[in-house]
């Protein structure tokens, strides 16, 4: 074991990955000469070349729709995109051709690939580059979207995604990069579709994911100081979406409160919800509660953007509204 | 060229017009369904080009599919198939008219979203320089997917990454009903080539000869190391964009004025004038093709559908 | 009164506020000369002429954001996306430019345009072109997501859209072109953001919206016959989504199935359930339940195609599973 | 050029230059967030076109927009408060300093996404013209957004509408690390203007009298009726692509280079050297400048936040 950051256990897994497997590549804006914007890549270039660690010019169409080829001819590309704002701009070729092109041709072609996107908000950076848009690309069959919270389900799943045959997208939270946890120095995977309990407790379900659960775990930290235990689960895959659980934990505390960073109107909280009440009808107790982010756009005045924002206090008064 | 070539290109192209003809008649019965986009008109262009491919090549190209799709020499039965939708067809019946694919036979598809294909060919041609092969891609398109930032993107990449791709512009003069000018600030397509540091080539697309001749240099000149090449092949549709279209943006004297010179005619004449064969041999082939189809349509009609199960498999690997 | 199709109620809405208001103008591909792909503009051209009737290039980012600049200016674009399909590659235009300008600057600009798109499955054109992705564009706050299901709404909410100030996505169903309904031939609006009741009834409420809301009046009329009396909501605007009329329905019936075309994970149906269970708690009988299409990505063949679609069939069963 | 309007000009650009040495230590201390991008070494360029401008132009740009919002006259005071995230700021605090506006002077931002502001120029310059005015759009982006979709989608479409746009490419050899050549299939960016039928000029961008000469030329040719024009300013940004760069891909020697040559050397000789002001003159406004910016940076530490209810402002209009 060692106690790394979130940053450094993904750098592991693409650098063992890369060592590993011959067919596995970079490319993206910056991840080379520079290092990669959020230095996840650093030093790579360095080590594996430009043939393997390619930066391209500033062009997500092909960035995605390039890696969708060389995957169909059997290359693994991990493609980055700068942030996840910018992967709109590719939005096509993760949904529609990524997402569809094995199903459309009857399943003639593999799509291995992984599409890195840091995202989320509360760094400043407006209205247009402050998105944490998870929900809309979890939406679409035929993708795989993944997002860790912590550096042990980082470096997991991150080589499962890149040894999946199928298209991930994995969403790395940019405020989680500095957060530490301690990381096997053995080979180890996290299975892609498998949701986790992060804190056991029996007063209430808090479900959450990425930056999600490290205000969940802030928060249940707080309320067990009062004596309610909060059992919180982390999603860690948004699609395949694992509510085995959730289920299971919520038939034993009747409560719930989802907490994501996203929007709240058709976010992740609304499908948790919707599925709870369907799975677990005769075991609510009280309404299943969500705390998200505010109906706005982030604007880049400090304070005014934290207070979107989703944080301890508004995920400790959800659970005191229905205990 | 020697005869026998001569013939086969001669017989490929009748397929593709005979293949079209059926698919429309096939289209107003109701048993081909969605969108569909004849190729009739640029039949020299899939198989003049894909016969001086190698067999490595990779082949893709948009929603005008079944030309390119009948010259890679899918058979025309699961083509066909494919077409109306039976589990037997090329894409197991998931794809249809504008999603034809034999990776078999490189042939990646059939696509539909305009431009969005070229990267996929920017990708291919990546895979095939990561792996040192000296494999090149012939990617075709339209006149109107030279518009769209997928074009541009994907271009410039190939340029940047000196990829083994052939982009092949299938200039026919109209994107749906909007010509060339109408939508591209510069008429001649090729002139394009030049802000991505190829030198672009106009090829009369209606000559079958002139096409391979082209794309023959143009894929030596990749695999001698040029970087990517850029083809525009001049060309026209003599149908509507799909079934369907109200055809008000051109009249009927420009159409027939394009089908004086027609490709099938050109070929024809070549052979005959040149005494390469005779009519009873083209005869032959005309009837073998007619044989060819009217098995394909049969074989396609009994096939079954998908089972309901399909419906859930090939979304994923492994899941 | 008169009796018209969908299509010739927003042909209809288009052409009185193109002659109301000379700001008012057409783009997109196909718009004019060919008179419109689903010939929603046909005869366009030929009345007001190249100036405001345009046909652009295959060049959806552009279409996007150059309504959005011509906007920000003082015109009143409606660009039309041929199908909401390509509203992907335009995925930034909308979501980031229309969407969060005018909040970004600080109230310096007005955005005042109209998306149409027309979208949805069914019509055998494979699993890139047959989208119902409604829910992804409805989850940004900044823009107004609109999607009648009758001529009347149509032509009326038209009519709000071009007016408003704000940019608004016009979804319209392609297989309800052909549905016919009575039409005032007086000038009226529909109000944006305001669900409607369109069939009374006290055992259930079913909620729908668009191509759903026909599937869910066919089959509230066959539960009739069975003497089940159905309340039907229809949503009409996604966002901002009016759950009034939808909680006061449930408050009546307690029972409640939420039917859309898009895909049923994180889809329209998440949301009302969602909000359903948290502001009518105590009216709970049994899980609220959806109806949406299967989780796969849409297939060619005609009858596999329609397996994965929603129907009444489908709505029947889930009202007699919950009654 | 007549004495006050050189004065003017020089004045501009200590302006920009001291303005974003001020913003590169309010940023230190925290006073300033999110990411922040210096146009040092680029001043010439916002200077010298935007005084070629008449007053129904309009002027829309990147992320690195300080210069821009400056030199369209935009109160020193309004714009450090807009950095400082303050009410007061030109867009309210909610853009930053990569989302600064000022639409009463026909400023219409300040983009963050790569690109797509040249779609809104487009849509700016067919307002224009659908309007019927002879105004024109002074749209300015990097070397690295001529790699992206919306450039080419917006130039195109500016060709096929004859829409009044000036293109102005900022090539400071850079977009982030990756040099021009790494990016872009030609080196010569105007090269790429050949694609949408214009004729594209380099111009030296570091000298303002250049810059200015050629802008007013180019605007000149769209009110003429030319069409679109094309121009690439060839210059370099002196200190990295934001806050935090590594600068691991470019040498001090490099860097050194340039600053030999710097845009407001170059004009300040030109002022000493005719004798247009004396050394005097040159000190006073570097005085007064000094003046404003204390005053600004005062105005912005002392501005109030905004209000909490603001957050829910302005997202619609009409809800
Ligand atoms: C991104 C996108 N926009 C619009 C369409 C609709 N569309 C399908 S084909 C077509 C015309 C394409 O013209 P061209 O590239 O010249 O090819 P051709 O049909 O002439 O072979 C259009 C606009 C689409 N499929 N994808
Ligand atoms: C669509 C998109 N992709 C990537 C980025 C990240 N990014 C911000 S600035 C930049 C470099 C732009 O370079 P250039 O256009 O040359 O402008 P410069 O910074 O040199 O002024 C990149 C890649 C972005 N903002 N938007
Ligand atoms: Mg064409
Ligand atoms: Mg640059």
């Amino acid at each position: 074991m060692a106690r790394i950051t979130m940053r450094q256990a993904i750098t592991d897994a693409l650098r063992e990955e890369m060592l590993r497997d011959e067919n596995v590549f970079i490319m993206g804006e910056e991840v080379g000469v520079w290092g990669g914007t959020y230095a996840v890549t650093r030093g790579f270039y360095d080590e594996f070349g430009p043939r393997r660690v390619r930066d391209t010019p500033i062009s997500e169409m092909v960035i995605g729709g390039a890696a969708v080829g060389a995957a169909m001819n059997g290359l693994r590309p991990v493609a980055e995109f700068m942030t996840i704002n910018f992967a709109f701009v590719a939005f096509d070729a993760i949904v529609n051709h990524a997402a569809k092109l094995r199903y459309m041709f009857g399943g003639q072609m593999k799509i291995p690939l992984v599409f890195r996107a840091p995202g989320g908000g509360g760094r400043q950076l407006g209205a247009t580059h402050s998105h944490t848009p998870d929900v809309i690309f979890a939406h679409f069959p035929g993708l795989k979207v993944v997002s860790p919270a912590t550096p042990y389900d980082a470096k997991g799943l991150m080589k499962t995604a890149i040894r999946s045959d199928d298209p991930v997208l994995f969403i790395e939270h940019a405020t989680l990069y500095q957060i530490r946890g301690e990381v096997p120095t053995e080979e180890y995977t996290v299975p892609i579709g498998v949701s986790d309990v992060k804190r056991e407790g029996s007063d209430v379900t808090i479900v959450a994911y990425a930056q999600g659960l490290q205000v969940a775990l802030e928060a249940a930290a707080e309320l067990a100081q009062e004596g309610i235990e909060a059992e919180v689960v982390d999603l860690r895959t948004l699609r395949p979406l694992d509510m085995g659980p959730v289920v299971a934990s919520f038939k034993k505390t009747f409560k719930a409160v989802v907490v994501e960073e996203g929007h709240r109107s058709y976010g992740i909280g609304a499908e948790v919800a919707a599925r709870l009440q369907e799975e677990a009808f005769d075991y609510l107790d009280a309404p299943i509660k969500r705390v998200a982010q505010l109906e706005v756009p982030l604007p880049y005045s400090r304070e005014l953007e934290q207070s979107a924002l989703i944080n301890k206090d508004r995920v400790i008064a959800a659970v005191k509204e229905i205990l | 060229m020697d005869k026998s070539t001569l013939l086969e290109w001669y017989r490929q192209m009748v397929l593709i017009r005979r293949f079209e003809q059926k698919s429309a008649e096939l289209y107003q019965l109701g048993k081909i369904g969605g969108f569909l986009h004849l190729y009739i008109g640029q039949e020299a262009i899939a198989v003049g080009s894909i016969a001086a491919r190698q067999a490595g090549d990779h082949v893709i190209t948009a929603y005008r599919d079944h030309g390119h799709a009948l010259a890679v020499g899918s058979e025309t039965k699961y083509v066909m198939a494919e077409m109306l939708g039976k589990s037997t067809g090329v894409s197991q019946g998931k794809g249809g008219s504008m999603h034809l694919a034999d990776v078999s036979r490189n042939f990646w598809g059939g696509h539909a979203v305009v431009g969005a294909h070229l990267s996929l060919a920017a990708g291919l041609g990546l895979s095939e320089q990561y792996k040192g092969t000296d494999n090149a891609v012939l990617c075709y398109f339209g006149d109107g997917a030279t518009n769209i930032g997928y074009f541009h993107e994907s271009l410039n990449l190939s340029g940047v990454w000196d990829l083994p791709v052939l982009w092949i512009c299938e200039n026919n003069q109209y994107g749906m009903g909007t010509a060339v000018d109408r939508a591209s600030a510069v008429s001649a397509i090729m002139q394009k080539a030049t802000a991505y540091g190829m030198d672009g080539k106009q090829v009369d697309g209606m000559n079958v000869f002139k096409v391979y001749e082209a794309v023959g240099e143009a894929l030596q000149a990749i695999r001698d190391g040029k970087g990517p090449q850029f083809l525009e092949m001049i060309t026209y549709r003599y149908e509507g964009h799909s079934m369907g279209d109200p055809l008000r943006y051109r009249t009927k004297d420009e159409v027939e004025k394009w089908r004086e010179d027609d490709a099938i005619g050109i070929l024809e004449r070549h052979i005959l004038e040149n005494k390469v064969a005779g009519k009873d041999a083209l005869d032959a082939i005309d009837k073998a093709v007619e044989q060819e189809l009217e098995t394909a349509v049969q074989f396609a009609e009994e096939s079954p559908l998908p089972a309901a199960a399909e419906l859930f498999t090939d979304i994923y690997v492994d899941l």
